[in-house]
């Protein structure tokens, strides 16, 4: 055994460990603390992966932004947390649900054992048209080139949680802003954090977008680290949330879909399909959508952690 | 020299696990919240600590030794915030032992 | 870089870009509304629905006249590693009911999704209109996308658009139906994901067209068909995974009940269908397919009693779309005969027209429903009495759409049944013709329960019923006439629906 | 569109188009005076239309309206018959509380009725038929009593359940139809050797024999004629039933002999003739009476449309046309008898017994009456063999029936004082002087010369059983009173009971779906559902 | 064994657990953490598959990893709407427990 794969036996126990943790927990809190630990150690299994984007994204959004999300929900609802453990289901049920589970887990068990070898990949191919898209991180030529609809369509998708969200304001606040994220105990350290670190996020954000096109990076992970800090801010009480009524707010929301959109209707006439590049523009207009998604999907990310609006439109 | 390097980042690298390893057994024996937080930070910044310091040796490029540099500053930081909160809450909901 | 003119490849059909233009032109309305907002996205959403439309039907007779798919390589990427759109008979035909529905809901929703005044915004309208622009592109994009992820985010879009429509009245009971529908839903996601995995894994590309030249009966395969066949299931609401179904659909604003019963649950089902019949073809042997119908058949049952002891309305209609997706799997088995052979184009034919035929149907039920429900203040079935002589231009739509779904000659669903109940007969499963035929009865039971007590006199002591504004109800009447008459305007597409179909020969349905 | 194809059409559009004219409130309520006009192009059509079609749509889905004889006579005796009702009803329902729904479910019934007797391809067959339903069980609604809506909503779940059969009837010939026709014609024809032939004539005479009050099928029919209004009973009874006898006519292959379906249904439209005749004489209300001599009757046409299978004899729908068309004019009129006895003061019962006693014994064969005529027409059909003498005592039978009607319809009548309305009788008279006159004109015109209904053997065979009958009655008189009371509908309550079998059954459905939607249930289902899947795959490979 | 196969096995084994956890539990947000911790698993099978495509000098296949990416974003967005879901169902029945 190879210490590679020892490593990597220790991680994964460490993983199922915090995965029956989090499922097993009696209460909510540790439960999602157990989650966050998890999307942690994901995203080692990532870099073991081989795919540093992806650990970005998953340190970033599955680990990070979700467990905000967990987090406050679990604090804002401890107070209704029912004891009830009689509407759980009895044991031979569960023990149903957990056979039925387990042979589940062992077709798709079975089928990773099975699996071709050589896996039948996309990479040589990627790799040989990498040249036409002049950026230099397969994963964001495939992102922005080969799947940009994907990506297109990830954006209204966030766009869209947010309309859902915001469907849920009670009427009366409608076009006001979401409620405050600030703790309830202003506490001096974290405000010292809210000061000290966005200007660092934002230069490391903006970094992680820019080499992106080159290197593992890209909009996603960028703008959510963008979008942590300002949520920090926001939770420190340096910042509120804004109106959501506000012209420039939509526009901001709107600005990096509708960006992509155009430039990919362009390419019906500049370079004969949509979402298509013109020759040699490729890789600034890639770098230009990038930098466009990055401000609204930032936006998008804080606004969706900071909830439906909760208070009236000031006059 | 680079034998010496690579000695300084074993003995660096690993004295930096064995305070990981005391914060962790600290986290999991001390009994309230308080001293629980005291073992994770020392461990968090003297672990860490010997860790980069370690590691720095082992880097190709200045630039490279500066991202864990400011990585090290970061999570000091984040640690040291997240420390008092957690210190503060602890203290506000939990009875003095 | 290469240097040169011709560096990324060319696109496909020129006609190919009306595809992209059913996805486009939603979108593009769904962040103009956003962005402009104030009172103005009613105007966004009619001006693109519109042009939508005359997109769908552009889309339409360009595959009617060419008599072959249309195809787009996105970007001018060629599948596998690019994305290709690709509309067949039953994308258009789906997309000409998605048009035309969603241009109903859109007339029927002014009434009652009008800003508060001119230029204010208000939560309810925004979100209704940029969701209905939303709900168009999901649909759309289900319809073309010939890529099982692409497929897998339009179905999450869906699921995004068709929750927040379920709660829009913001109270606790459809609150707590939407968050069931939505955990339902997710959790189907996440099978079909994992499905889509390990097709990937197996073949090295998600290119429907591409897959269904390389499927093998595998392990991986079978795997991945269960898992996303019973992903796809529970987004479709097939009994005995239709715990959301009814208090959703019962719960929402009733043109969104419209566009969640007609359209909605029809996109996993198209999917479904897709997956059987392009991505395996031939492969899922009789047994699955025998299973779905059998759950099939268990909803026609199951649904229509319980739609018969519903003391509401919108439930009543809500149980009844449970029996009607039942019916819509049990084409599996028919339609997975020899391939080729009439008896399966049949089917298929069949159990699409079924689809469209409720779907227009049904929008019309729930629409006269909620007019009905908007002029009595509730929608209680005992408590109907005196609806027909108020209301009559509703009664006779939900007469309609009723007899639609019962299946009376000329509706689609008329058609419909006749062609899986021929298919059934010449396959010799005489069984789903069984099941068919018992629950058209129940249909009739549920219909004329309803349609007679609103025949029925009012009591003097229930309070006066209130007039209902003639648009939505004409709305509703117009869509209920054409499901009456899809069997006549169905036999041009019910040769529409086999186009772009290689593996089932183009031949008349019987 | 030649002349004749325009009456084709504007028979089943004009009723049609009044229907759509009732959406408008204004316009239904001036309906009530045209009631008697809709009827007219059909009777139009009957006359000068015959052997004319025309055909809409394109050439896969063709709707066809074709007039052939037996139809032509069936829609001419039934438009004289829905003109005279149509005047009753104006007179007698008007003011009905709700009375603009009589109107509208009055003409969808005209409409479907009149389509089911000129469509010739089974979907427009299958429509006419469902609309002929609806309307039916709306206008037996009009009786207002919870009688009323009881014998509606029986005569709707009958109605259903025979279309469904028609239905996947209709499925099993078109798919034994080779060229994909949708004719009844080219199914009919093709049946001897389509692959389905038994299971399709199976459902199709049970959904047929369900419309035609085939025993023990017939349930419906002494529920909803007593209970609906006269002028309904009247239609109901004569014309609209008729719409089950011309579809066995359509869909059944006359050029081949099928003895054993033949048979069959010979025996049990015989064994309806009997059963008809026996309970009918347990009751003692008039309308009830008619409606059980209704199941005798229509029991007597399907034995001889079997009879005409069995040998495989094409005359046989001609004659029983006329058959029907002489029932259809007779039972309509006794109906209208009923309602204009209930007018007339017990003193003076004799303007209307004496006629209605014409009628009644007519049903019976009295010579000269269209019933001779009738009889004589299915004697080809029928044979001389034991069915021919089983059909002639059914007669004696039919003779006591009737008798025992006219002696109970002047009891019933003192319900209203005073004269009865000419609108009232007018109708009645007439309709009773048309079941005389059109059956004689009908044999002259289709099957042969008059003088063969009046040669002396003809008359001596039409008479002998009336006389039996009548010489029975006076018997039966004595020993009446001790038949046993059977409740009208005899079978149908043992049915209600199952019925509320089924609606418990139905509460554990209820509660097994509340259970299926639980949560974690559904969640249990869903995996059940992957590794079911998951192993069908597995198995099937 | 390779690292890629263990991870994969592991994959299928949080599905599992993500699926009993969802159908299992009574409380809605333990069911959303359940719902992320089986779409994790999902996206590491994706992972797996990634990896085992190494190829053209690159450490994997990367079109598994960009569909991975989209996919967290939009199970993000999922969570999001669910969780507001969830506070709103609960300040509304909060709201008419105080009512009545």
């Amino acid at each position: 055994m190879t210490f590679a794969l020892a490593f990597d036996c220790g991680l994964a126990v460490l993983i199922l460990a915090m995965a029956i943790w989090t499922i097993a927990a009696r209460t909510t809190f540790p439960a999602v603390v157990g989650f966050v630990a998890y999307g942690l150690l994901l995203t080692l299994v990532w870099m073991r992966l081989a795919a540093p984007d992806v650990a970005l994204t998953e340190a970033a959004i599955g680990g990070g932004l979700t467990g905000v999300l967990l987090l406050g929900a679990t604090s804002r609802l401890r107070a209704t947390e029912p004891p009830a453990v009689s509407e759980r289901p009895s044991v031979p049920f569960r023990l149903a649900v957990a056979g039925l589970c387990t042979l589940l887990s062992a077709a798709i068990a079975a089928v990773v054992l099975l699996l071709p070898d050589p896996a039948p990949t996309l990479a040589p191919e990627a790799a040989a048209k990498l040249s036409l898209t002049g950026v230099g991180n397969a994963v964001t030529a495939v992102l922005l080139a080969y799947r940009a609809l994907d990506t297109l369509l990830e954006s209204a998708v966030l766009l869209l949680a947010l309309v859902g969200v915001w469907s849920l304001a009670p009427d009366r606040f409608w076009g006001g802003a979401p409620r405050s994220l600030a703790l309830r105990h202003r506490d001096g350290s974290l405000s010292l954090l809210g000061q000290v670190l966005p200007p660092i996020g934002i230069v490391l954000g903006v970094y992680i977008v820019w080499v992106g096109a080159d290197a593992p990076g890209g909009k996603f992970q960028g703008a959510t680290i963008i979008g942590a800090m300002w949520v920090l801010t926001m939770m420190a009480g340096l910042q509120t949330p804004p109106e959501i009524s506000q012209a420039w707010v939509r526009v901001i929301l709107v600005a990096g879909a509708a960006f992509f959109l155009a430039v990919g209707i362009a390419g019906f006439w500049l370079a004969g399909a949509f979402l298509a590049y013109p020759t040699g523009f490729a890789k600034s207009l890639i770098v230009a959508i990038e930098v466009a998604l990055t401000l609204s999907v930032a936006a998008t990310l804080g606004l969706l952690v900071a909830g439906p609006p909760a208070r009236p439109v000031r006059t | 020299m680079s034998l010496l390097l690579d000695i300084f980042t074993v003995v660096a690298v690993s004295l930096g696990a064995v305070f990981f390893l005391a914060g962790a057994v600290g986290l999991l024996r001390f009994p309230d919240t308080l001293t629980r937080l005291h073992a994770l930070t020392k461990a968090d910044n003297v672990g860490l600590g010997l860790i980069v310091l370690g590691l720095l040796p082992q880097t190709e490029r200045p630039l490279a030794a500066v991202k864990l540099i400011v990585a090290w500053l970061l999570v000091q930081l984040a640690s040291g915030t997240v420390s008092q909160l957690i210190a503060r809450t602890a203290r506000r909901t939990e009875p003095p032992a | 870089m290469t240097p040169g003119a011709a560096v990324l490849p060319c696109a496909g059909d020129p006609a190919g870009a009306l595809l992209v233009l059913a996805i486009v032109l939603p979108t593009a309305g769904f962040l103009l509304a956003l962005s402009v907002g104030g009172g103005r996205a009613e105007r966004v959403a009619l001006l693109f629905l519109a042009g939508g439309f005359a997109v769908a039907i552009a889309i339409v007779a360009a595959i009617w006249r060419s008599g072959h798919a249309l195809s787009y390589a996105l970007g001018g990427w060629t599948p596998p590693l690019g994305i290709a759109l690709r509309a067949d008979g039953l994308s258009a035909v789906m997309a000409m009911t998605t048009a035309l529905v969603v241009g109903a809901v859109a007339l029927f929703g002014r009434q009652n999704f009008a800003a508060p005044a001119p230029g204010v915004e208000a939560r309810v309208p925004l979100s209704f209109w940029t969701l209905l622009l939303a709900v168009t592109t999901a649909l759309n994009l289900i319809w073309f996308a010939g890529d099982l992820f692409s497929l897998y985010v339009a179905l999450e879009l869906l699921t995004f658009t068709a929750v927040p429509l379920v709660c829009l009245d913001g109270r606790a009971d459809t609150l707590e139906a939407a968050l069931r529908y939505m955990l339902f839903a997710l959790m189907g996601s996440v099978l079909y994901l994992l499905g889509t995995a390990l097709l990937y894994s197996a073949y090295g590309t998600l290119d429907i067209a591409l897959l269904s030249e390389r499927v093998r009966p595998e392990p991986a395969v079978w795997t991945a068909a269960a898992l996303m066949t019973a992903g796809l299931v529970a987004k479709t609401a097939l009994f005995p995974l239709h715990l959301w179904l009814p208090p959703a659909h019962a719960g929402a604003p009733p043109a969104a009940s419209a566009l969640l019963s007609a359209l909605v649950v029809k996109g996993s089902f198209f999917l479904l269908v897709r997956l059987w019949f392009d991505v395996l073809p031939g492969l899922p042997s009789r047994a699955p397919a025998e299973l779905l119908a059998a759950l099939g058949a268990a909803a026609v049952l199951m649904g229509s009693v319980l739609a018969l002891r519903q003391a509401r309305l919108k439930l009543l209609i809500a149980y009844s779309t449970v029996a009607q997706i039942g019916y819509l799997f049990l084409m599996f088995p028919l339609a997975s005969g020899p391939a080729g052979g009439p008896v399966a184009a049949g089917a298929l034919t069949g159990g699409m027209l079924q689809a469209v035929s409720h779907a227009t149907a049904k929008a019309a039920m729930f629409m006269a429903a909620g007019v009905m429900a908007g002029a009595l203040g509730h929608d209680r079935i005992a408590g109907l009495a005196g609806t027909a002589r108020a209301l009559p231009m509703s009664m006779f739509a939900f007469g309609l759409g009723g007899a639609a779904l019962i299946g009376l000659p000329p509706s689609g669903g008329f058609l419909a049944k006749w062609l899986l109940l021929t298919a059934s007969v010449q396959s010799g499963q005489w069984w789903w013709a069984a099941v068919m035929l018992t629950g058209g009865l129940f249909t009739c039971g549920y219909v004329f329960m309803v349609v007679g007590r609103a025949m029925g006199e009012k009591d003097a002591s229930e309070p006066r019923i209130i007039a209902a504004p003639i648009t939505g109800q004409a709305v509703a009447l117009a869509l209920a006439v054409i499901s009456m008459l899809l069997g006549l305007a169905a036999l041009a597409p019910l040769d529409l629906v086999l186009v772009g179909r290689p593996t089932l020969a183009v031949v008349a349905c019987r | 569109m030649t002349g004749p194809q325009a009456l084709l059409l504007a028979a089943v559009a004009v009723p049609a188009v009044m229907l759509l004219g009732c959406v408008a409130p204004r316009l239904r309520g001036g309906m009530w005076q045209a009631l008697w006009l809709a009827p007219l192009p059909g009777l139009a059509a009957a006359l000068l239309a015959r052997g004319s079609s025309v055909s809409f749509g394109p050439a896969r889905a063709q709707f066809v309206l074709a007039l052939d004889t037996s139809g032509a006579i069936l829609l001419g005796s039934a438009a004289v018959l829905w003109i005279a009702a149509g005047v009753y009803a104006e007179r007698d329902m008007r003011s009905a509380a709700n009375g603009g729904w009589f109107v509208v479910c009055w003409l969808a019934t005209l409409t479907g009725c009149f389509g089911a007797f000129l469509i010739a391809d089974m979907p427009g067959f299958y429509l006419f038929l469902a609309v002929v339903s609806l309307g039916a069980s709306g206008l037996i609604l009009q009786g207002n009593t919870p009688q009323a809506r009881r014998a509606s909503g029986m005569y709707l779940a009958f109605a259903l359940f025979a279309e469904t059969a028609i239905l996947m009837g209709f499925v099993l010939l078109a798919a034994g139809t080779p060229g994909g026709s949708l004719l009844m014609h080219d199914a009919a024809a093709a049946l001897p050797t389509s692959p389905w032939r038994d299971p399709a004539l199976a459902l199709l005479i049970f959904g047929l024999g369900t419309k035609a009050a085939l025993v023990p099928l017939h349930v419906w029919m002494p529920l909803a004629y007593p209970n609906a209004p006269i002028s309904v009973a009247a239609v109901l009874s004569g014309a609209v039933v008729k719409v089950s006898i011309i579809g066995l006519i359509r869909v059944l292959p006359w050029g081949a002999a099928m003895p054993d379906w033949g048979a069959a249904m010979a025996a049990a439209g015989v064994f309806g003739a009997y059963y008809g005749v026996v309970v009918g004489l347990t009751q003692s209300d008039p309308k009830t009476i008619l409606a059980y001599s209704s199941v005798s009757q229509m029991g007597l046409l399907v034995a001889v449309l079997g009879m005409g299978l069995r040998a495989g004899d094409g005359g046989t729908a001609i004659a029983v046309a006329l058959a029907a068309a002489w029932h259809l004019l007779a039972k309509g009129g006794l109906f209208l008898a009923v309602g204009a006895s209930s007018g007339t003061t017990a003193r003076r019962p004799w303007p209307v017994l004496l006629p209605a006693g014409v009628l009644a014994l007519g049903l019976g064969g009295l010579p000269f009456t269209g019933g001779a005529v009738a009889k004589l027409a299915i004697k080809g059909p029928l044979g001389d063999g034991m069915m021919a003498t089983l059909v002639t005592l059914a007669a004696v039978g039919t003779t006591l029936l009737m008798l025992h009607f006219l002696r109970r319809l002047p009891a019933s009548a003192p319900t209203r004082a005073g004269e009865a309305p000419a609108g009232l009788t007018l109708p009645w008279l007439a309709i009773a002087f048309a079941s005389i006159a059109i059956p004689w004109a009908l044999y002259s015109a289709v099957i042969g010369p008059v003088s063969d209904v009046l040669a002396p053997a003809a008359l001596w065979a039409a008479f002998w059983p009336v006389l039996v009958g009548t010489l029975l009655a006076v018997g039966l008189r004595a020993w009446g009173p001790r038949l046993p009371p059977v409740p009208a509908g005899d079978l149908v309550v043992l049915g209600e009971r199952a019925a509320s079998g089924v609606a418990t059954w139905s509460v554990t459905l209820e509660r097994a779906d509340a259970v299926l939607r639980l949560w974690p249930v559904a969640g249990l289902s869903l995996l059940a559902v992957a590794v079911a899947l998951g192993a069908a795959m597995l198995s099937g490979r | 064994m390779t690292g890629a196969t263990l991870f994969g096995l592991c994959a299928a084994v949080l599905v599992g657990l993500g699926l009993y956890g969802a159908i299992v539990h009574h409380l809605i947000l333990r069911r959303i953490v359940a719902f992320n911790l089986l779409g994790a698993g999902a996206f590491l099978l994706f992972g797996v598959v990634a990896r085992r495509g190494t190829g053209a000098g690159m450490g994997g296949d990367p079109v598994p990893q960009a569909l991975v990416i989209t996919g967290i974003v939009v199970a993000f967005s999922a969570t999001a709407l669910a969780v507001a879901l969830l506070l709103r169902l609960h300040a509304v029945r909060a709201a008419e427990d105080a009512d009545r």
